[in-house]
């Protein structure tokens, strides 16, 4: 489903990616993981298009995607959620989600200019998915509120609800349970496990290895910008590589 | 058709040190604030009018004066301190309370307007809006003899002075402690005032400097060009902006390059034969600049600064 | 049949204008003693006229003066009792700010809230293409006391509208020829340089008088450069001209840039004549300009230096009422309340239709801008003067003070 | 002849439309009159709307850009030669103007859209002060490049184009506004203008979330555009001249202004910013030579007591936020630095018996009974102070005014933060007009009694 061949990122100089190969099989959820400053973050920027790599190749579903524009990534099924959750704090619950709906509109301005019934049809059916998503996220009950408003869980699910809701087939998420205690961080793990069973690819970056042990098929470790080292995440965790780059490392 | 190079050359020269000179002040609040202050030039006409109060006193309401009451050496810098003290006063009015709840810059953008307004109004309140100038030989104005080139004292003491509070002020934001805490300023307002850093006083150094720097560019166009009015800031506003923008913004050397870039340019495609489209030049310049290097040709990459 | 109807119309106005009003000075009569028309019996006790002149921003470096000198005007009449015993004018000013939407809120509201006799203004001629025509739709004659573009006299589609604008600031059209063949006949000019402000519609209309001038006395224009309002270095503009060798620089610019414009010349070491127009015509010109002042010819609708006796009061009582010597912007604007003046008096009534007619009607009237008449298309008719600065003062140009300047 | 057919029905239609405005719009208007807001004015204050509408398009996108003035003189010179030179139907020539403008905006934006801030802001202006060079040289340049016979004569440089016909009507600009205002309304709540928010609060989210941002800015660049097209197509048939200078750089930072007074919370905002900075000067228009200062005192103000603009006095957030009296105790500190202002400025020059925000200045003091109670009103029930007096509307702004200096006071000894601005403003205002001195020659006396005076 997705390919990195010799994916590389330089800043400067600085190489915050050297000749990354990574594969994500379809319908997999695939771990990576990696102390502070490996370049998780770096990798997913490239993978939705927001930063593109110096040299390399990314590959989604047989489409060529490392100089595309992320909105064409996005529109070919690719979606991501942020480490600092980044929500659209003025507006409310419900209209996050919505918006994440764009690509899934054909409305334009004249048709909602002219109160075409096409336009009503679909605000009310986008509305509709919308709620069943925020109900998906336990979420319903503060469709109306201003998302800047919401509780610190609740922005991390509000983000990956609107993630699902540009319905992609492929599904980045950047440290989901960052900030949460154990009980929702396993919660988080059954809603991807959920997602997995509807046949969404995912890839997680995460610390916690409680949820890598409880979701993920595969892991990939990153360290200094090089992938380290890859399989089962039991396997992983015994990896001498692995230990050593998380030597001293509380995780 | 044939054009006077060295003439204009001297022309563009004298010119660029004006510009300069106004650009700096400009250039160093964008730096340490990221700031567009486009009350600056209003500061610049009160530098030049507290110089002129200075050296003629209440006879300036009046009629023209015609004597320096106090010498040129105490009215210059009278002029500095004087617009100084009002660059700090419109920080503390206009700036201030919005920075201090992180307004969006665009509010203080209007801010610097609305301060802008209330200055020039005011000193045209006092001044009336005739011109007024420095009594005549305020410094002497006949050219230097002896060369092939008309050039006179003020043109020279006007960059000599642009030039040397270019090189003050870059050796105050580069080497004193100043300078770095400025530096840290600009870069990051917590992070300074966690090292440690006043950022209040700070800020009203910056502005005072700032003040001080369009005061003494005030002085100067007063004296050069014998003809001041509140409203004298208008035109040069524009050229400021341009110049900061060429040099990159911020940046203290880009200023005075980009100063006496626009003077060039000004000037030879007025000698070219093209004044009536002067300005379209400059700002065609200011529009490819901006669309082809933001930066400016000195500035670093502060791309996402407002 | 809309067209004939019109056409009797205006002839109707145009008879009924020159017949009852055919009124000329008598000899030796000065402003306030001017004995054409009998001391009118009919007048309220006040009689208002508005005024709309930019007094905020920079465009009051001239409405200040027009204040000043309607204010002037209106005291004088006043106390001489022209308007007859017991009659009081009163002149409202409005701000016209320094765009036509400000004069055209302030027309608006000065004809809305006050019953007057004649409006004076606005400062500038776009400013009068924008709002005179309120002022003419409401019946209310407006009388542009600093308006020179040409065409302000005829803007209406609707002639009849037009008949309510007056002007009586000599256009630079009228002011410029004068001075090109004056100086070009005293001085044997052959070849000049050209420098104007080419984004102002005063100095643009100023330099098409001149262009046409220069042709018409067949002088060469070696160069013509151009500035914007605001500048202060004109010496790349000037290098080049000067690099020409002209025998004369000609100038259109307002007395803010005329200044730095002469200064700036001077400096270069340029020293031959410098000739410019009504812009000029400030005493700030030698005030500021000092030495470098010396010797620039000055084509316009009023000479300070006149030696006309009405001229001469106006210049010491103004002097002495605010303390500086008034400049022509303060000329024209007393002179238009004298004539708003004289035409409620000719009239006999504070009604801004017979004002109108009696103001059409005005001929040869003594006026500080000489003898002053309204020609068919309410433009004034007096004879413009050209002045040169010598020490310090303006000068009538002539064989001598031309002699006395250059040493020729 | 099927095309004529369907002309006089469109002209039948808007003919119906502007006749019931109008109809509506009469006592409106004559009411306004009545507390100094002519005419021609509100048809000022309506174009400044319409003007706040075109900023509000490109702000509401998270762009920072002063090219409306720009765009304001391509329609307005279009429309103009439309109507004069080919005799267009009023409404064609605004379309044309319109579309003059978006036709512009088109190579402008695509380069110009990528920078951010501040720098597309000075492009921007880079480009309105092209635009007004290239106007006022247009005539000139053509001329010297095809020389023709005659001279070619378009935009007739800085003499600007005269006589032009008087074609707006109010009903004309409240029929756009509200047309405006319709699709501002519709365009908040659908798939269009959600785009454009999430643009302007998190361009690289909304990125990933599929929308094309590109494209975004610049449709807003674009409709943006074309609505200061039409507002300038509207002003050009209003003031009857157009002249390049009304299309500068100040225009430029006016029109932003309109924005940021009003308020970006919600499109009305611009609407009321863009009527107010025409309503404010002339309320002081009686200060003549004090009223460019006095409105710069009042944006001033306004920014700093009001950050989210004129429409959050709207919302009851304002009110709320920070404690009881927050709300009130903002006004109170416009109310109190405004009094210090046109105490310390006019008041002394031009004598006692001239009126100060519509009040006679010993009103002032006469009515100071009255203060304790309009706080207590203002702080409480602030919505509910505005029809509820059957005094003269100048006796309640005169007693509003009072009551909020004593606000501002009480606000002082509460919170010194608040009253802070208040003295650097007094502080500021002392050092400009008391310290320097008083200038004789802008004494207001009528000089009839100087000619013979001692004034030397």
């Amino acid at each position: 489903m997705l390919e990195l061949h010799h994916v590389s990122r330089e800043f400067g100089g600085l190489a915050a990616l050297c000749q990354v190969k990574m594969v994500v099989p379809q319908g997999k959820v695939v771990g990576l993981i990696g102390p502070n400053g490996a370049g998780k973050t770096t990798l997913l920027n490239c993978i939705s298009g927001l930063d593109s790599p110096t040299s390399g190749e990314i590959i989604f579903d047989g489409t060529p995607i490392h100089s595309r524009s992320p909105h064409r990534i996005t529109a070919l099924g690719v979606s991501r959620t942020y480490q600092n959750i980044r929500l659209f704090k003025e507006m409310t619950t419900l209209e996050n989600v919505i918006v994440g709906q764009h690509i899934h509109g054909r409305s334009t301005l004249l048709h909602s200019m002219f109160v075409w019934p096409y336009h009503w049809r679909e605000e009310s059916r986008l509305k509709k998915d919308a709620l069943a998503l925020l109900e998906r996220f336990n979420i319903g009950s503060v469709a109306h509120v201003h998302a800047g408003t919401l509780s610190y869980g609740d922005q991390r699910r509000l983000e990956m609800a609107r993630a699902l809701a540009t319905r992609p087939r492929l599904v980045l998420l950047d440290e989901p349970t960052a900030g949460m205690n154990a009980v929702e961080t396993h919660q988080l793990g059954e809603q991807i496990l959920r997602m997995h069973a509807d046949g969404i690819t995912v890839v997680v970056v995460e610390h916690d290895m409680a949820l890598i042990g409880q979701v993920c098929d595969e892991v990939y470790v990153l360290n200094f910008g090089e992938m380290i080292a890859n399989g089962a995440p039991q396997a992983v965790k015994q990896d001498p590589k692995v230990i050593e780059a998380y030597l001293g490392h509380e995780d | 058709m044939d054009i006077n190079v060295p003439q204009q050359l001297v022309n563009a020269l004298w010119l660029g040190g004006l510009y300069s000179l106004f650009a700096l002040g400009y250039a160093l609040i964008f730096s340490v604030l990221g700031l567009l202050n486009l009350s600056h030039s209003a500061v610049f006409a009160c530098g030049a009018f507290v110089g002129l109060y200075t050296a003629c006193g209440d006879e300036v309401f009046t009629t023209t004066c015609t004597e320096l009451d106090r010498p040129i050496w105490i009215v210059i810098p009278a002029a500095m301190i004087g617009a100084g003290i009002v660059s700090v006063a419109v920080d503390r009015v206009a700036f201030w309370p919005l920075r201090k709840r992180n307004a969006p810059r665009m509010n203080q953008l209007i801010s610097s307007i609305g301060a802008a307004a209330l200055l020039v109004n005011l000193l045209q309140i006092q001044f009336g809006a005739a011109q007024q100038r420095f009594p005549f030989g305020s410094i002497p104005n006949d050219p230097v003899s002896g060369l092939p080139v008309v050039i006179t004292p003020i043109q020279i003491t006007a960059l000599v002075i642009a030039l040397g509070l270019m090189f003050a002020l870059r050796i105050l934001v580069k080497r004193t402690r100043l300078g770095r805490e400025m530096r840290t300023v600009a870069f990051n307002e917590r992070v300074a005032s966690l090292l440690g850093v006043n950022v209040d006083r700070t800020y009203m150094t910056a502005f005072f400097i700032a003040g001080a720097l369009a005061g003494a560019a005030g002085m100067m166009y007063g004296l050069a060009f014998n003809s001041m009015t509140p409203f004298m800031g208008e035109s040069v506003s524009l050229k400021g902006l341009t110049v900061i923008v060429l040099g990159g913004l911020g940046s203290i050397e880009g200023a005075v390059i980009g100063g006496f870039l626009i003077a060039a340019i000004e000037v030879f495609s007025v000698a070219l034969g093209r004044s009536d489209i002067r300005d379209a030049f400059v700002f065609l310049l200011l529009f490819v600049i901006l669309v082809v290097r933001p930066r400016g040709l000195l500035g670093q990459g502060v791309e996402d600064r407002a | 049949m809309k067209t004939l109807i019109r056409t009797i119309v205006v002839l109707t106005f145009a008879l009924v204008a020159v017949v009852p009003f055919q009124v000329q000075a008598q000899d030796g009569g000065g402003m306030g003693a001017w004995d054409g028309c009998p001391v009118p019996e009919n007048l309220p006790e006040e009689v208002t006229i508005g005024a709309v002149f930019g007094l905020s921003g920079n465009i009051a470096a001239y409405g200040e003066p027009q204040k000043r000198g309607v204010e002037l005007a209106v005291a004088e009449i006043n106390e001489a009792g022209y308007l007859g015993e017991g009659t009081t004018l009163i002149a409202v000013f409005e701000d016209g700010g320094s765009d036509g939407e400000a004069s055209i809120a302030a027309m608006d509201k000065l004809i809305a809230e006050n019953e007057l006799a004649a409006v004076i203004g606005p400062t500038l001629s776009a400013q009068a293409f924008a709002a005179d025509p309120i002022a003419a739709e409401n019946g209310v004659v407006v009388l542009g006391v600093s308006n020179t573009a040409a065409g302000l006299t005829t803007m209406n589609e609707d002639e009849e509208l037009d008949q309510f604008i007056f002007r009586n600031s000599l256009p630079e059209a009228n002011v410029i020829p004068n001075t090109i063949t004056k100086s070009t006949e005293i001085l044997g000019l052959e070849r000049v340089g050209v420098i104007y402000g080419n984004d102002d519609d005063f100095t643009l209309s100023g330099y098409d008088a001149f262009a046409d001038a220069l042709e018409a006395s067949e002088v060469e224009v070696v160069r013509t450069e151009t500035f914007a309002r605001g500048d202060v270095d004109f010496s790349p503009q000037l290098t080049n001209i000067i690099n020409d060798d002209p025998d004369a620089i000609v100038v259109s610019a307002l007395i803010a840039e005329a200044v730095p414009v002469v200064l700036q010349a001077r400096q270069l070491g340029y020293t031959g004549p410098i000739i410019g127009g009504n812009g000029f015509n400030s005493p700030a010109l030698f005030a500021q300009g000092g030495e470098a002042a010396e010797g620039v010819i000055v084509g316009a609708a009023w000479n300070i230096g006149s030696p006309s006796e009405l001229s001469v009061t106006f210049t010491e009582t103004f002097t002495e009422a605010y303390g500086a010597a008034p400049d022509q912007f303060a000329a024209q604007a007393y002179t238009g309340a004298w004539l708003v003046a004289t035409a409620i008096r000719c009239a006999d009534s504070a009604d801004s239709a017979d004002v109108r007619e009696a103001l059409a009607a005005i001929v040869d009237y003594p006026t500080p801008l000489g003898s002053f008449s309204f020609d068919e298309t309410r433009n004034p008719v007096h004879e413009p003067v050209v002045q040169i600065v010598q020490e310090g003062m303006f000068k009538l140009l002539t064989e001598e003070t031309a002699a006395q300047a250059f040493g020729e | 002849m099927r095309v004529a057919i369907v002309i006089d029905i469109i002209n039948a239609i808007f003919e119906f439309i502007f006749n019931v405005l109008n109809g509506a719009l009469d006592p409106i208007l004559t009411q306004l009159a009545e507390i100094g807001f002519r005419e021609p004015v509100v048809q000022f204050m309506l174009i400044n709307a319409i003007l706040g509408l075109s900023i509000y398009m490109t702000l509401n996108c998270g762009l920072f850009s002063l090219a409306n003035a720009g765009f304001m003189a391509v329609g307005a010179y279009v429309s103009v030669i439309l109507t004069q030179k080919y005799d267009a139907e009023f409404g064609l020539s605004l379309l044309g103007g319109a579309l003059a403008a978006g036709l512009v905006a088109i190579p402008i934006g695509l380069p110009v859209l990528r920078l951010r801030s501040v720098y597309l802001a000075i492009a921007t202006i880079g480009f309105g002060e092209i635009v007004r060079i290239v106007v006022l040289n247009v005539d000139t340049i053509a001329t010297d490049l095809f020389n023709p016979d005659e001279p070619i004569e378009l935009t007739f440089g800085a003499r600007g184009i005269s006589r032009i016909p008087k074609l707006t009507e109010t009903a004309h600009l409240v029929f756009f506004l509200i047309l405006m205002g319709y699709l501002l309304y519709r365009m908040q709540r659908s798939r269009f203008g959600r785009a454009m928010t999430a643009i302007r609060q998190d361009e690289k989210v909304a990125t990933t979330l599929g929308i094309n941002v590109v494209y975004y800015k610049n449709m807003a660049f674009i409709l943006g555009a074309m609505i200061a097209g039409v507002a300038g197509g509207f002003s050009g048939h209003a003031t009857r001249i157009i002249t390049p200078k009304d299309y500068g750089f100040d225009k430029a930072v006016d029109i932003l202004a309109y924005a940021v007074l009003g308020g970006l919370g919600h499109w009305s905002g611009p609407i009321i910013g863009g009527m107010a900075l025409k309503a404010i000067p002339e309320r002081l228009r009686y200060l003549n030579e004090y009223t460019g200062a006095l409105t710069g005192a009042v944006l001033l103000l306004i920014i700093i007591y009001l950050p989210s603009g004129l429409v959050s006095l709207g919302q009851p957030s304002f009110w709320r936020r920070g404690g009881r009296f927050e709300g009130a105790r903002r006004l109170a500190g416009i109310g109190v630095a405004l009094i210090v202002l046109t105490n310390m400025l006019p008041l002394r020059n031009l004598g006692s018996d001239e009126v100060l925000l519509g009040l006679e200045y010993w009103h002032l003091w006469g009515l100071g009974a009255g203060v304790g109670l309009i706080y207590w009103i203002t702080s409480r029930q602030p919505a509910s102070t505005g029809g509820r007096f059957s005094l003269p509307m100048s006796a309640v702004t005169g007693l509003l005014a009072l009551g909020l200096i004593i606000a501002g006071l009480i606000g002082r000894i509460d919170q010194p933060g608040d009253g802070y601005y208040v003295l650097v403003f007094g502080l500021l205002l002392a050092t400009a007009a008391g310290v320097i001195p008083y200038a004789p020659q802008h004494t207001e006396t009528p000089p009839a009694e100087q000619v013979e005076g001692s004034h030397a």
